[in-house]
């Protein structure tokens, strides 16, 4: 039997007994392609002509004046096709399923940003395409939902549970478990049973490799703190790959929501809110009540609005090599705006977060020290969500004009 | 011990029943009704499942069923509560059924103790493969409880036997992919699997996913011990009411 | 006297007297920078790091397999910051403005794609920076404005005239007749007097270098044929530009609208309803009346609704070097949906002009054939303009429910 | 011949007026009304304009009665035939002014020659500089027609000489940056820029770009040949009517 999964006593592979066998497959398909060299080539080979990576680095040098502290250079994975890091997970995991022979994929999706790249994938691969998706976001994600089925996906709006994140995936394994014959479910994030935390993981750690060897390039010299935001974890492990056997201190950004003492809010790893459990197939932090039921979270940020957390990120909170804290909505709409003034940069409201906490510490360090933060995604993907944050009159109205325009047909 | 009683009553009977239901769905008065029901209709073995807020193995029909009862306030403590209540009244094994979260954050051995001291015979947890299962073996072993695993088509001939070596009471052959509440075809492609899971244990197997008809538990008399009413008996409560129950399970057999 | 920019018949520089001097000034900066090779090393340096260049060259698998002829390749300008080839040519004359000393930038934008990229370069470059947008621009594409307020520019709707793309231009020469002194003028594409159009294509001609290497190192020869949508005519030029001195086939796609034989469309060089006309300060094309009075025009794609065309265009098209063609909204949303299902990849409908007549010529070439078309942007930033064009009646409840929503505040 | 006219009207009068119209705004008739009431007021010279759909140069008032005309149906013909009627009927001399594109679609030759036909001075064109405009130099010279060039306050000395050399009749000197139609501070600053263009040319100054009140005009008697109101006139006409403008071009002046 292949290896579990654990990191520290995080992870581990609690699936219904039906998929095992899949996972056995996906395992050593996996283990395969990691030992293959050839293969990560042709992953790299696929980003740089397909998506645009490496992505560059950008050094924000309003930013830095502005803060006066840190020199602060930013990740640009906003500029990767789709406009997001989960394009880096996604493509890999087509590779694989094309490696395993398979014709469909499945996928989760809250944000919808991770159900366009996996529309994307499959559309690129030829792959059939069902992406599940909580009701509430299908509605509030619209714009996603009309790529998607442009992208000839069949999009299946999650009518049970809390309709959101969560209860997608949930309908996402309910599928594979019927169909695993022909069908790769393409977790978007580096939770999930085994291998799935360490395989996104191992995707997205073209980040960290690339920003690791940028930075020494453009500074010469490693950088002091490293930013992430945190929903499930996938683009902050793709950047702290790069730096874990460093001494360089990496910083994971939760959603702070309305405020950690709120409970309106989804920080399982800064706040004192969430407790060990096992749900969605591993074991990690999740915000739940006593008896084990999970709780509804809170962001603005609809991709970091999630129950749980990768294994991995918490094993490294645990053993202290992962820093983390938690933005409010507010600050992030802030540090948002603030973003877009001095750098002509929009990241997206999830991205925001890691922007709050690096510059609440920028002044704290000197010129001397380098910061890096990842940006994970563009925000001008979620207009309506940033605009409401933003609460824009003209949109409003924009959209009721809009609207009456659609009713006089 | 269960396997033992399982057995006896199989002396008896061609054909034995599990029904389930989700504890607090949509009350735990119907809950009591329908187990009366079922008890009353003849069926040898129930589950009763604690629900959970991501039952990602269960079909629409328990999904919903799990949501209702939450909804409507259940807690894991009512639902010990109700499985002692019907433990002691009715004499059929009952086991528990439910997601591991639910043992998990209970404290799996107060858990396991909990249960032995409401007189539940065991549990079946299908988010809990053996190899994560380590401290509930321990804990329900402590307990003399038993530990219900599942066979799946395509669990292999090596793991069944893995598999079969922590089971405990029967072991729950799952009739085909997917989730609990769609249809299955039963015909004789099952034989070769059933005939795997046969090699694999001598503990009663019972059979479940999709079982809804007299036609059905016909087509098992002889293939397994136990066939596994589940989605089934909610959709006839849910569209026919509490009384209907009765019926429904009486003419599964007669 | 410099020189008067003159392309065969077509150029020039038709300017109010009191711009003489502005131009003057103009011309001497961009003459040294093209002198000064450090300039575009500097100007390589921050595309590099700022957006992504160079750009991915994909090629389109799924599509040459589809048409079964020509082996299909996309150049990527979609994947620029800002989401279009625009943001070269503003981030040049960003680093030109610097040079000059000017501390404000105007701009005129149709779409809203050149104002996003000229906010976002006064952004980064701490510019301030005004927009002039056509009132009937302003409204159907908020999500520009929106995000150009965001970035800190100042957007003014044009009430004059038929309130499009040309009276926003007209409006930019009018604060630039009064605020020469400190500001500059960005102009979005390769029209305009001299010395625009040369300096817009020297900007955009890194999309043509790059891609020549690119075709080259990938298949070995050049491209037999070389596709890019027409607008003012930037990114054609800029694609162009690699392959003039090459026995490669160049073809321009302007916006057919609703048909040739209609009127409601804007192919100055395709159809023969333009004449030589001098407007906007250069003579050239113009789709005009008699009398020399501009006529509307019309297009599903906003950057294409404009009246002129490059002078060099003109001239590229009158030596027979440059073949024109034009596409109809219809052919445009056919090609745009083929494209999404077939490669995941979601031009602009600007660029979707170009995919039209690649897709009609591909079939007739073989295998042996390269045709390269230039994805000059990416259509997700028009989701109000693409699901009309689609016509989703989910999309129209979307709206109408969120309007509802606002309503109920 | 009409720098000389010009010139002549100089020795009566301290400052000339040159005011200004869009022909057909709001209507044909309004505006032969509007010529009426000017020439009758005493304005020595008018520029009559020809609308255009990219009036580049023009601020907000004069933009929209260029509209304004258009979209009354106003064409190039109508607009001929207008200053011809005018300049028949009415004893000074009448300037055309429109931008280039007007001229180069007509035809610069035919233009030229039409408006010598019709008994018009010269003309303004305001988006062609001297070295776009040999041909229209050349139509005008063979027709006898005044080319009206525009100095402004950032052109050159050495410039200004070369605009000089192909002027004719007058030479508009903007009296700042910006378009048609915004407030202009007429102060000493002026002097400078006015004696540069008067070492250029000894053609006949006209000052615009501003110019709305006799204070205006007061400030520049002396300082140039010719106060030219635009933008003023149309304001005038907009907000009190036509009848206004008669007592307001009066009052410039007395
Ligand atoms: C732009 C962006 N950043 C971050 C996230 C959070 O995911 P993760 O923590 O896996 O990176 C999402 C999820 O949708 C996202 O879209
Ligand atoms: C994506 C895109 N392509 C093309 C154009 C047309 O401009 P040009 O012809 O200058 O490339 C525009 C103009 O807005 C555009 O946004």
């Amino acid at each position: 039997m292949p290896e579990r999964g654990y990191y520290g006593q995080f992870g581990g592979s609690f699936i219904p007994e039906i998929l095992v066998a899949t996972f056995d497959e996906l395992i050593q398909a996996f283990e395969e392609a990691k030992a293959d060299p050839g293969f990560w080539k042709a992953y790299e080979t696929l980003m740089g002509s397909y998506s645009c990576r490496p992505t560059p680095l950008s050094y924000a040098e309003n930013l830095t004046e502005h803060f006066g502290g840190a020199r602060i250079y930013i990740k640009r994975e906003d500029l990767n096709h789709t406009g997001a890091h989960k394009a880096n997970n996604v493509m890999g995991q087509g590779l694989l399923v094309k490696r395993m022979g398979k014709s469909r994929v499945i996928a989760e999706t809250g944000a919808g940003q991770h159900g366009v790249a996996t529309a994307t994938m499959a559309a690129k691969f030829g792959f059939d395409c069902t992406i599940y998706m909580g009701e509430v976001d299908v509605q509030r994600q619209r714009p996603n939902v009309f790529w998607m089925e442009r992208l000839g996906a069949t999009v299946v709006p999650v009518t049970e549970g809390t309709r959101i994140l969560k209860d997608a995936i949930n309908e996402a394994f309910r599928d594979w478990v019927t169909n695993m014959d022909d069908t790769h479910y393409a977790l978007g994030t580096a939770c999930g049973p085994h291998p799935f935390p360490e395989m996104v993981t191992w995707f997205q750690s073209i980040i960290g490799q690339e920003a690791r060897g940028q930075v020494l390039k453009e500074t010469g010299r490693l950088p002091t703190r490293v930013y992430a935001c945190v929903g499930g974890g996938s683009n902050a492990m793709g950047v702290f790959s790069g730096f874990l056997d460093d001494d360089v201190e990496l910083v994971g950004v939760e959603a702070g929501g309305r405020g950690l003492d709120t409970g309106a809010h989804a920080a399982r790893l800064a706040s004192r809110d969430a407790s060990l459990g096992v749900a969605q197939g591993y074991k990690t932090y999740f915000l739940q009540d006593d008896d084990g039921q999970m709780r509804e979270t809170h962001s603005v940020a609809a991709g970091l609005d999630y129950v749980g957390v990768s294994p991995i990120l918490s094993h490294l909170k645990e053993s202290g090599r992962v820093r983390f804290a938690a933005a409010t909505d507010q600050e992030v709409v802030d540090a948002l705006s603030l973003t877009i003034r001095k750098e002509g940069l929009i990241p997206a409201l999830e991205s925001a977060h890691g922007f709050v906490q690096a510059f609440k510490e920028a002044p704290e360090l000197s010129r001397d020290d380098v910061i890096l933060i990842n940006q994970s995604g563009r925000g001008d993907k979620d207009i309506f969500t940033v605009a409401d944050a933003f609460d824009d009159p003209n949109w409003r109205q924009f959209i009721r004009d809009k609207a009456e325009e659609y009713d006089a047909r | 011990m269960l396997a033992e009683t399982l057995r006896a009553r199989r002396q008896e009977r061609e054909i034995l029943l599990m029904t389930h239901i989700v504890m607090g769905y949509p009350s735990f008065d119907a809950s009591l009704r329908v187990v009366e029901a079922m008890v009353e209709a003849g069926v040898e073995i129930m589950e009763l499942q604690i629900p959970f807020s991501e039952p990602i193995a269960d079909g629409p029909v328990i999904l919903h069923a799990n949501q209702g009862s939450l909804q409507a306030g259940s807690t894991v403590e009512r639902c010990l509560t109700f499985g002692e209540e019907v433990a002691r009244r009715f004499d059929i094994p009952f086991l528990l059924m439910s997601y591991y979260n639910i043992l998990f954050k209970y404290g799996v051995e107060a858990f396991a103790q909990r249960m032995a001291e409401a007189g539940l015979a065991g549990a079946i947890v299908p988010d809990l493969p053996p190899e994560e299962a380590g401290d509930y073996l321990a804990a329900m072993a402590a307990h003399d409880l038993a530990t219900v695993f599942i066979f799946s088509p395509n669990t292999s001939d090596e793991r069944m036997a893995r598999i079969a070596a922590v089971a405990q009471g029967l072991v729950y052959c799952v009739a085909r992919k997917g989730v609990t509440g769609a249809d299955t075809a039963f015909s004789d492609e099952l034989d070769a699997y059933l005939a795997r899971c046969r090699t694999a244990t001598d503990l009663p197997l019972a059979l479940g996913f999709g079982v809804k008809d007299r036609a059905d538990v016909d087509f098992l008399r002889g293939r397994v011990d136990l066939a596994v009413i589940g989605t089934q008996t909610i959709r006839v409560m849910e569209e026919q009411g509490v009384d209907a129950i009765k019926p429904f399970i009486e003419g599964l057999r007669s």
